[in-house]
């Protein structure tokens, strides 16, 4: 039941709310799963110095990245009793409202899932190199920092 | 030594290209960054860090690798 | 952008996974959320005494079940900066893989999520009145107690 | 006094019943629980919580309301 094989992590474009709800209806013939847990990212139209923002650009040191992301999921399935792991990135544009990361984490037991969403996504935030152009409404850009 | 270098996000900005090949003859990461800071006088060693065979490096690290990155703060999901 | 108007909670039998994915779909007009976190119950075919739990079938004090997911909702609304969330329990027979609770929160930020998420879920198993009858292959059943 | 009482879970397996009315001149939850252990021997106090107009309340608590509930162990999610 354990699934734990690398997958290609970044897609191109936007993460459609489609694919998330076909990911979920894959897992319904894990019966040992009693919890799932998703967190979704999604692309901010902040307003910064009267500019709103209407898309961000990805792009990523891709070998380096899939490197990463690589160690992120043998640290969670390390640590934590996961049944299944998923992570998607975007890479490209994708504009404000639309879903950029894709982090999905399955174990038999509630408390499990809380502590391994939160350590992944935390990591993904730090360590994969992963870089995004805000894109502003008259075209102009800013590079986005992670907090 | 030849050495591929990458640059990424605002770096790429800057350096007005995202990888270029320097004939190299020194034996640090810092050292490499004194030829980049001469060629590209906007780069600030505060604004990035340096990736070695895709992994983090300090800038006191012997080179030992063929691929060097400069990389601009993260900005993932 | 603030939808804290109260919903029903309760549907009869499985929460679908295109459900959740148009719940997702909807919050894409929202360009001020940032991250959102969802928490899926999912009915496990646990082992018990060597029988295979099936199903299980919901029932609810659905008066005073109503009132704690208010209840929930306001104190989660209250504690943390959120723009959306949404809170829906199955009643009735769910079958092991099918999704029974489905807890979808939204913010600017992600780490006001993960907490929002982990406390709503806590609550929601605490102090709602929901029941549950584990039921084997062979028709027998026991009751469910949450840990 | 005239009160409603809902039956949960394995507590209406044990009534056989989820809803019943039954008549009381007693004044506490406690008394009212007396009076059903009396009529469903199988009840024990330790596997049920009790809800008055729709909040948990302490066994001695006075009776109030007109709708008791009498629920086993929560199992939502």
């Amino acid at each position: 039941m354990t699934d734990k094989k690398p997958k290609s992590v970044f897609k191109e474009g936007a993460i459609s709310s489609g694919f998330i709800g076909e990911s979920i209806a894959k897992h319904q013939t894990k019966t040992s799963i009693g919890a799932h847990n998703i967190f979704l990212g999604q692309v901010r139209a902040d307003v910064i110095d009267g500019k709103t923002v209407s898309a961000i650009d990805y792009t990523a040191y891709e070998d380096m990245a899939n490197i990463k992301f690589n160690d992120i999921r043998e640290a969670a399935f390390e640590k934590f009793d996961l049944t299944c792991m998923h992570i998607y990135h975007s890479l490209g544009v994708v504009k404000a409202g639309e879903i950029c990361l894709f982090v999905f984490v399955s174990s038999p037991r509630r408390k499990v899932v809380f502590e391994a969403l939160e350590f992944i996504v935390e990591k993904i935030k730090a360590n994969v190199p992963v870089f995004g152009k805000e894109i502003f409404e008259d075209d102009s850009h800013q590079w986005k920092v992670n907090n | 030594m030849n050495i591929s270098i990458k640059y990424f996000g605002f770096i790429a900005e800057v350096t007005d290209c995202e990888e270029e090949t320097i004939s190299f003859s020194g034996t640090t990461i810092s050292e490499l960054l004194d030829v980049l800071h001469s060629k590209y006088e906007a780069l600030k060693n505060n604004d990035f860090q340096v990736a070695q065979n895709q992994s983090l490096v300090p800038f006191e690290t012997e080179i030992t690798g063929k691929e060097i990155a400069l990389l601009p703060p993260f900005a993932g999901g």
